[in-house]
């Protein structure tokens, strides 16, 4: 029962938590004004016999007041939700020099390519690996999303990061892992079946033994 | 009046939209109506926006000198049909009958000229699913005349002008049932309800035949 | 509607006429060598017309009351909205 | 026009003998239609919650066998395990039912025919016929749907959402024919749902009684008659959209399939522009009930009327230019998910007054719990953890993680059930003897308000906290993910939970019958209310009112300073009214 969110591991991964924490204290204080106000109204004002009600028919100024906050509220949790947004899946978020991946998802894995010798993504020389991504920490890193057949979700829990890959859509998503270790892909999206099996793994290398498993890798197409 | 249960004197209401019941529903349903077809047609102007290559060119598949003469009909019967309206507020009991009678049979018209409409094109091999294998115009885009592929285009092609004939042969399968009253002499200058229901409802099918004919076959 | 049977009735054949007239018009245009903008927004603009023409005087909107108008006019910002909606995927 | 010069309704005061069959199952009488939406929508509810303890079974205890589950056949759960593709099957079924076949009936089909005419002096609605015809066709969708489980391939499994191209080819879910019967059961129930609401609106516009302006109808009245036009209108697209959904997968049409030219992304477009609508369709009327009840258990006026209405009205206008709020992840322009985010925040302002005036109403009132209250109380406060949990998926960076996870299943639930259920079990209660002429027990009616509240809170509240810990929804099998694997010990907990929250509704039920035999006469108006439909007898007659009430007043007239009473009745005349200056349309 707990409100603490799993460990993160990417960049922007703290702001989207600060968002959530920022959320959680706002909601969390209206939700113990309106269930306090509540139980003290249910027992100050129970039926007792004698008593008649208060006619009452409302109040501008109080609902002046409380149509106001609620609106300033939500308006500043929106100014800030829209700058992480921005951030994390604007159009032009991806950072220049973010290393590309392709991810193709079917039914019900992921295609995961990586740059051959010549440094392009999409070329001849490409070599795929199934349900395992293999990236560099502190590198921003880009997946070219696609799908097959339906619609899947890239969901990496611990970075933050979701992205509905679309049939007939390549969807750009970029994070930068900042802690070395293994992490699970889920599939997010009701995509059939094999919806629950449809996991993978994500492994965080140095730089140096991401370099090392990309020639290992290279060396094992090439044979 | 024509129903005893009419002659009871009206209870009294509140002012409402200040028409009768019908008339009123009709307009509400009619709200749905719209809404309906901007599903489908929405749908279409969507597609087409982001599939642009999969359409022809006005003429090439269509053919438009038919439906030209099409909505020729369609406008045809909404002016008999507002006819009918205008002659039974008049109480012309005799020319209600006329103009409903030429409303059905025009009505019925159009609905036989779009299934000749579908028959030569999928004769010719344009079907919902596009061009049909080995037909004659899969051929003409073999040769580059045409599309390669017009799956989209016939997809919604299909689906808008489709259901549109289907409204309007609904509507004709009404208008036969209010002819038919007309005929049994039930509308009267004071009490015509179903005649005018029945005229706003072929009207707004000629509308969203007059929008669909200029963005399916003319844009 | 308590005004349109004071009156005479209007001219359903001129309306008529004007519907067919816009029908040639616009068959005309379509086929003329113009940009393709161009002819959008003509044909556009003349099949709304002719759509008007036929709820103003058809359907007798022109008579009805104001509450009557706005039951008929209520849905059409709707269908604006999701087709401006949809269509910003292609613009942006 | 001579025509406006006609009655506005065919006489309905005929009291003349009619056969069982005329009276009870081919009713025009709204009161009888009302109770047969009432009737069909709860055991549709019981087919919903049945599925919702298959699944809740599978991922409580995935290793043991569903008790009974050998009675179902090999194709669904083999020697009582769930396969795969009937779990999915499970997923897509409970989400339709619940949404299409138990709460909108429940609270549109029931309440807008039992209430509508009664509580603005109409003798019935203006089109009887075609709303008997929209109870029909109702019926018929509900046994289409329910016959995708007795099809080659099982029910439809692509989610209550059916995002193609999932949904648009057997290949791809393995369903074949239960998908299309998915698709025309849709459009078959829209179809209903857009006759009868054309009937409540043209009963709304045009059947009150001399009096009843609009800013006197009841609250009930205002959300049903809003709800009316969201149903009107956005139903609708939604048939459009399965038409052409079902065109994709029978006739080969490729609308939605991207190797083609189609656009899967455009059936989402399509599917949510009904699809919120459709959302604020289940709440909105709830809210009017609860409205209607909160006034009358704390014995005072609807704090901030006016502000109410208008609440009601910007929630429904609002509710058409949020759908993207749906799909932030589904690729759609970011710039797009902008401006839904902020449309999104925009709409909890309206939520927030309409929390505050129900509060409002409390403050300061005399307030008597019976068991409609109860439940009142329980919609508002389930409501606000609802609404308050929908800000997390409102702000799309947070909705990132929690998009398609268990939060949003949690917060859904929190609307549906603790919103929408909560306030049908209240209102159920309340005009229960309005309907059959009896008042229900109160005290089985406590029991269940109890163990519901409780058990419903122990059930979806630890949602949230799956959501967070990042369960996804409509997965089969958690255990899969080593993320989730601490999860499974709290989602075992929440099954026994939702088991008890099943068993919970027994006492519900057996009150339910066991009134309607022998429960005490009701009279009446027992609760003490203003509304119209008090001052005829209970059960209600055919044809409602003797004769055409004539209204004073608002409906929330209690403990006035006119009158000794603590309620003054909408029809009661006092020596300073004068008589409403609204007269029939003959005039």
């Amino acid at each position: 029962m707990s409100w603490i969110l799993p460990p993160s591991a990417s960049t922007f991964a703290s702001d989207i938590d600060f968002l959530y924490y920022v959320i959680l204290w706002i909601t969390g204080i209206a939700f113990v004004i309106v269930e306090v106000g509540l139980v003290v109204f249910i027992v100050k004002y129970r039926a007792r016999p004698g008593r008649k009600a208060e006619y009452i028919q409302g109040s501008t100024k109080a609902e002046v007041i409380w149509t106001a906050i609620p609106a300033v509220t939500v308006v500043v949790i929106g100014l800030m939700s829209g700058g992480v947004w921005n951030d994390v899946k604007g159009r032009n978020s991806v950072p220049a020099g973010a290393i590309p991946y392709g991810v193709h998802a079917q039914q019900f894995e992921w295609q995961i390519s990586y740059r051959g010798p010549d440094g392009q993504l999409g070329t001849g020389d490409d070599f795929t690996v199934r349900n395992q991504l293999h990236i560099p920490v502190n590198q921003p890193v880009v997946m070219r999303l696609t799908a097959e057949d339906v619609i899947h979700s890239l969901f990496i829990p611990a970075f933050r990061v979701k992205q509905d890959a679309m049939p007939g859509m390549t969807i750009d998503v970029w994070f930068e892992a900042t802690q070395v270790g293994e992490f699970e892909i889920a599939c997010a999206e009701l995509c059939g079946i094999g919806h629950t099996t449809m996991g993978a793994t994500v492994t965080v290398h140095t730089a140096d033994d991401y370099q090392r498993w990309l020639a290992d890798r290279v060396a094992a197409a090439d044979r | 009046m024509a129903h005893p249960a009419m002659m009871h004197p009206p209870a009294r209401r509140e002012i409402g939209a200040d028409v009768y019941n019908e008339k009123l529903g009709i307009w509400i349903f009619l709200g749905s109506e719209v809404m309906f077809f901007t599903a489908l047609i929405g749908a279409y102007i969507i597609v087409r926006f982001g599939s642009p290559e999969f359409w022809a060119l006005p003429n090439q598949i269509l053919n438009v000198p038919v439906t030209a003469i099409n909505t020729f009909l369609l406008i045809c019967s909404s002016v008999t049909m507002v006819k009918a309206f205008a002659s039974i507020q008049d109480g012309d009991q005799k020319k209600l009958q006329l103009y409903m009678v030429a409303t059905v049979i025009i009505g019925a018209a159009f609905v036989g000229v779009q299934a000749y409409e579908y028959t030569t094109l999928v004769h010719e091999g344009f079907l919902p699913s596009g061009y049909a294998a080995g037909s004659h115009l899969a051929e003409l885009a073999a040769r580059g005349e045409l599309p390669a592929s017009v799956s989209v285009y016939g997809s919604s092609f299909y689906t808008m002008t489709g259901f549109h004939g289907f409204h309007v042969s609904m509507g004709v399968v009404c208008m036969v049932f209010v002819t038919w009253k007309a005929f049994k002499g039930k509308y009267t200058k004071e009490d015509h309800r179903g005649v005018e229901v029945i005229g706003l409802y072929w009207h707004f099918v000629d509308l969203v035949w007059i929008i669909l004919f200029t963005i399916v076959y003319l844009v | 509607m308590s005004e349109g049977q004071s009156h005479a009735h209007p001219n359903y054949w001129a309306v008529w006429v004007y519907l067919l007239v816009l029908t040639v018009v616009e068959l005309g245009v379509a086929f003329l060598p113009w940009s393709k903008q161009v002819l959008l927004l003509t044909l556009l603009a003349m099949a709304i017309w002719k759509a008007l023409l036929v709820a103003l005087f058809f359907m007798h909107l022109k008579w009805e009351g104001n509450r009557m108008r706005i039951f008929a006019i209520a849905p059409l910002p709707l269908t604006v909205i999701i087709v401006l909606a949809v269509l910003t995927e292609y613009v942006w | 026009m001579a025509t406006t010069a006609l009655p506005l309704e065919k006489t309905t005061h005929a009291t003349h003998e009619m056969s069982f069959v005329r009276k009870y199952i081919f009713s025009t009488d709204h009161k009888i239609i009302g109770i047969q939406f009432l009737l069909m929508s709860f055991v549709f509810l019981l087919f919903g919650g049945l599925m919702a303890m298959m699944m809740r079974w599978q991922l409580g205890f995935p290793d043991q066998p569903l008790p009974a589950g050998q009675l179902l056949p090999e194709t669904m759960a083999p020697g009582g395990f769930l396969l795969p593709e009937f779990y999915n099957s499970l997923v897509t079924m409970h989400g339709t039912i619940m949404v299409f076949f138990a709460i909108m009936p429940l609270l549109v089909g029931v309440f807008g025919n039992f209430l509508i005419p009664l509580k603005i002096g109409a003798p019935d609605m203006a089109f009887p016929r075609l709303n008997m015809a929209s109870f029909w066709i109702a019926l018929t969708a509900g046994i289409l749907i329910m016959a995708g489980f007795f099809v080659e391939g099982g029910a439809a499994g692509a989610g209550w959402t059916s995002y193609a191209p999932l949904s648009a080819s057997p290949e791809w879910t393995g369903v074949v024919g239960g998908q299309q019967l998915w698709l025309v059961s849709l459009a078959v129930v829209g179809l209903a749902s857009i006759l009868g609401a054309t009937n409540y609106i043209t009963t709304v516009v045009n059947l009150r009684a001399p009096g009843m302006t609009w800013f006197r109808l009841p609250l009930s009245i205002w959300a049903l008659f809003v709800t009316a036009i969201l149903v009107l209108l956005a139903i609708p697209i939604l048939s459009g959209a399965a038409i052409m959904l079902f065109f994709d997968q029978t006739i080969g049409t490729h609308f939605f399939d991207p190797t083609d030219g189609g656009q899967p992304l455009m059936w989402q477009h399509l599917f949510w522009y009904f699809g919120h609508p459709e959302v604020y369709i289940l709440i909105l009327p709830a809210m009017g009930f609860v409205s209607d009840i909160i006034a009358n258990a704390s014995r005072k006026p609807v704090f901030g009327y006016h502000s109410m209405v208008y609440a009601l009205i910007s929630i429904a206008f609002l509710g058409w230019i949020v759908w993207g709020h749906h799909m932030f992840m589904s690729g759609m322009n970011p710039t797009l998910g902008m401006a839904f985010m902020m449309s999104t925040m925009i709409i909890a302002v309206p939520s927030a007054i309409k929390v505050f005036n129900w509060m409002g109403t409390m403050w300061r009132g005399n307030i008597m719990f019976h068991v409609p209250m109860l439940h009142s109380v329980a919609f508002v406060s389930m409501f606000v953890i609802g609404g308050l949990s929908g800000v997390f998926m409102a702000s799309p960076p947070v909705d990132i993680y929690f998009h398609d996870t268990y939060f949003i299943v949690a917060h859904l639930h929190y609307v549906l059930f603790g919103g929408s259920l909560f306030a049908i079990f209240g209102a159920v209660t309340f005009w229960y003897p309005k309907m059959f002429g009896k008042l229900m027990n109160p005290l089985l009616g406590k029991i269940h308000f109890w163990l519901t509240f409780v058990f419903y809170n122990l059930t979806f509240f630890p949602m949230h906290n799956l959501g967070v810990g990042g369960h996804m929804r409509r997965i089969y099998d958690p255990s899969q993910y080593e993320f989730l694997q601490p999860l499974a010990p709290l989602n075992t907990f929440i099954t026994v939970s939702a088991l008890l929250l099943f068993a919970a509704q027994i006492p519900f039920a057996v009150n339910f019958i066991m009134s309607w035999f022998n429960g005490e006469e009701a009279g009446e108006n027992p609760w003490n209310d203003n509304g119209l439909e008090w001052i005829v007898p209970s059960p209600a007659p055919h044809g409602n009112f003797a004769e055409v009430p004539i209204v004073y007043r608002g409906p929330y007239e209690f403990s006035s300073p006119l009158v000794e009473e603590d309620f003054l009745p909408q029809t009661r005349k006092l020596d300073s009214d004068t008589e409403p200056a609204a007269a029939s349309a003959a005039e």
